[in-house]
């Protein structure tokens, strides 16, 4: 079984317009960036992207929202040092947003990947954010339900990635990147370094390869943050 | 009727005709993990095990256990390049959660609905599910490997389960020693049966009716 | 921070009659016989206790169940190549079973450890598991609501540990612990080795420290499965 | 009224002192991170971050940040030894469940009740929740850290929300910068208070009713 996918394009090239996709990463950490970018040249429109912020600068998401492809944003801080272009979509209501507690993010695209379809949380009990949403109590404390998140692809950022698909993650750049690899129907991987199967320890993988249909090695991948602390603009 | 009819071995082989190439496939414990001996020369197939493998290879040779690698019937299995642990938690969420291709499980009774009775005969003696519950949902195709009729002679595809359910509507397809049977809309189909079985003897041996949908396929299987 | 304790006994001591205790381990698989064989001695009564099997042979959960400290099982497949102890005490009716699906027990555990008070699942709809059990559907599919489930301790198996309770587990011996080890009040660890904090890379760790309230090293710890194949007794 | 009061420096000082040995904390985003700082000598607190890191340090020196290692703020951390990395769904599986035993918040608005608003002051912008509403649930200890009164003056020791909640009947202590005040079946109990403020001075800026139990203590702390 070999997953690993020539280039870039290829990679993202089957995502259709409208696509609902997850995009991996907490702000720069964990990024796809070099995905995203091919996925803004490829161009699809019409997208829901869930990620936890609502990209920072000119790259990245905000570089897709600049690039007019995104309807819909899933995702609980639409903020960031440099939130212009989703602040100026929405504020403009040309991007609808879905906010969600980050936990609850977290939890319903966990809940998806697992097969879960509804689970209760003490998280946004009492608050706007419940508005509308089943409430239940259990041993005498109330709590909200919440729908289980999928996605038609998640976009991934690895470290390294076996043919199988097995991946491990750097550091804290691993944060929604295992969640979303599950709850996808595809999921598309940039890892760091592809080795042969075998390489990665099997009690060390933190992804296995059931959730992982394409692999692109980008070796020389950049990190988000350094690239907005450097002013760099997507183009 | 003919006394004729597949082996053990014969219904697991034909089932592993069906595995597609990189599938995901759990086997229930038991009869159906004999299906991972006859997977088909050019084809991988990835096999899932409820309590926290992945890729996991064959029996090792007798004295070379490892008793913290075992599959879920608790026998002791080895691990194949590209393998991967996780916990049950995890293991059950790749179920549940639509990842696996196949599960092959086997059959108290199956009914045309596809409802599955496997966990439980009566309601005596102690009881004991394991992951059979959990395993019939979720996977893309859930097969069954089974003889045609119990031990007495009882058909095992019925109109609907006597016994316990293990889970409702979930079977798609029935390897059995006579036959292999589509569940759709409800019924029974008939894909392929023994060419030395006349259809009237096949009926016979089946508690519910055998619908057709064009040409019924001979099930030819090799000696094994 | 320490963890660590000196020895069996005084790890277990704390737990009293009445208990309902986790117990990692599927089959010998990441079963903590040491530390079961000393709560026996220690031998508080009436103990509720949950993993996925019920005992086998004379040694392990079977040994508690015949030393009487058993007064419910809570499990999935309550049957080995030697169930004698749990069979006789249930056909006597000495004992009490929940039965769980798989599945849905290790998800009650891993509910119990994140706060998720019920979820839903497919599994056990429709069959006698589920009598008397919330059902709802979603998107045109039923699902049956199940509980989260707790303990006051999980006794847990680990084959690396760290002062502050950072785990990993030996190939499929992980199996239910890290889940117990999230889902107990108090977690106790019998570990093959106690490492130096730091010398468990932060990216292998599989159960974080703080989920651990007590390491004991158990350099020369038994599988239980091969003291069962030799006819091993628990006296 | 007097214009003594803390410095937000001295608030976290206090704050930290109510941290046991062994403790597991998050601290929210801004100013409660400054906590981190004051933790006492001799006492060793865990800290926590929702983007999946435990035992993490202080922030690393400027041109040595590795910006795969962050906080929930996105700030650059260190790791102490014996830290673990985790996934997101871990990471709120520890808020959640009650394995965090001091979480340090922020606050717009407290109420007497335990009601917290904190993540949105109309419903004008764009509104960010991040993890706000998962930290007011689970951990043992829910605490504040405010200035008594808003820059304009108002109280932020209310009745009852005006502000959009963060959760409701969550926070257990108030540390602000002229008291301590817990939370209690429904009340303020004012715990500590400046020395140089008088009772009267104090219920002036507060926006409810601060009941007393027992003797309140001096609130005194180090210059910072």
């Amino acid at each position: 079984m070999d997953k690993t996918c020539p280039g870039l394009k290829e990679a993202v090239a089957e995502i259709p317009d409208g696509a609902v996709v997850m995009i991996g990463g907490f702000g720069g950490s964990g990024a796809p960036i070099e995905l995203i970018h091919t996925l803004i040249d490829a161009g699809p429109k019409n997208l829901t992207v869930i990620n936890n912020n609502a990209g920072n600068g000119k790259i990245g998401i905000a570089a897709m929202i600049d690039a007019g492809m995104v309807a819909k944003m899933i995702c609980s801080f639409p903020k960031s040092s440099d939130p212009r272009a989703f602040t100026d979509r929405y504020m403009a209501g040309e991007i609808e947003l879905e906010l969600v507690p980050q936990g609850t993010l977290a939890e319903r695209i966990r809940a998806g990947g697992a097969g879960i379809p509804a689970f209760y949380t003490p998280s946004s009990y009492g608050t706007e954010l419940a508005e509308g949403k089943p409430v239940a109590e259990f041993d005498g404390r109330p709590y909200v339900q919440e729908r289980w998140l999928k996605a038609d692809y998640a976009l991934i950022k690895a470290e390294l990635a076996d043919p199988y698909g097995n991946l491990t993650y750097r550091m804290a750049a691993r944060n929604f990147n295992p969640l979303m690899a599950a709850a996808a129907e595809k999921t598309i991987v940039q890892a760091h370094k592809i080795v042969p199967a075998g390489d990665i320890e099997p009690e060390q993988v933190i992804t296995p390869g059931i959730f992982v249909d394409k692999i692109v090695e980008v070796a020389d991948a950049k990190q988000e943050e350094e690239l907005i602390r450097a002013g760099v603009t997507y183009d | 009727m003919t006394d004729v009819k597949l082996s053990n071995a014969q219904i697991a082989w034909r089932a592993a005709q069906d595995i597609e190439d990189g599938a995901y496939v759990n086997l229930g414990i038991g009869f159906p993990e004999m299906v991972a001996q006859y997977t088909v020369e050019g084809r991988e197939a990835i096999f899932h095990t409820e309590n926290g493998v992945l890729n996991f290879g064959p029996a090792p040779k007798p004295g070379e256990e490892d008793w913290d690698l075992i599959n879920a019937g608790k026998k002791a299995v080895t691990l194949k390049p590209g393998a991967a642990f996780f916990h049950h938690a995890d293991s059950f969420g790749m179920v549940r959660g639509g990842h696996l291709d196949v599960a092959i499980l086997g059959a108290l009774q199956v009914a045309q609905n596809g409802d599955l009775a496997n966990w439980r005969v009566g309601n005596k003696g102690v009881p004991a599910v394991g992951g059979a519950m959990d395993l019939v949902h979720g996977a893309k195709r859930v097969a069954v490997i089974t003889d045609h009729v119990t031990k007495k002679g009882d058909p095992k595809l019925v109109d609907s389960c006597t016994f316990p359910l293990t889970g409702v509507g979930c079977v798609t397809r029935v390897y059995t020693s006579l036959a292999v049977v589509d569940i759709e809309d409800g019924h029974f189909v008939l894909r392929e049966k023994l060419p030395q079985l006349s259809m009237d003897e096949l009926r016979a041996v089946t508690g519910a009716e055998l619908h057709l949908d064009g040409d019924v396929g001979e099930l030819i299987v090799p000696e094994l």
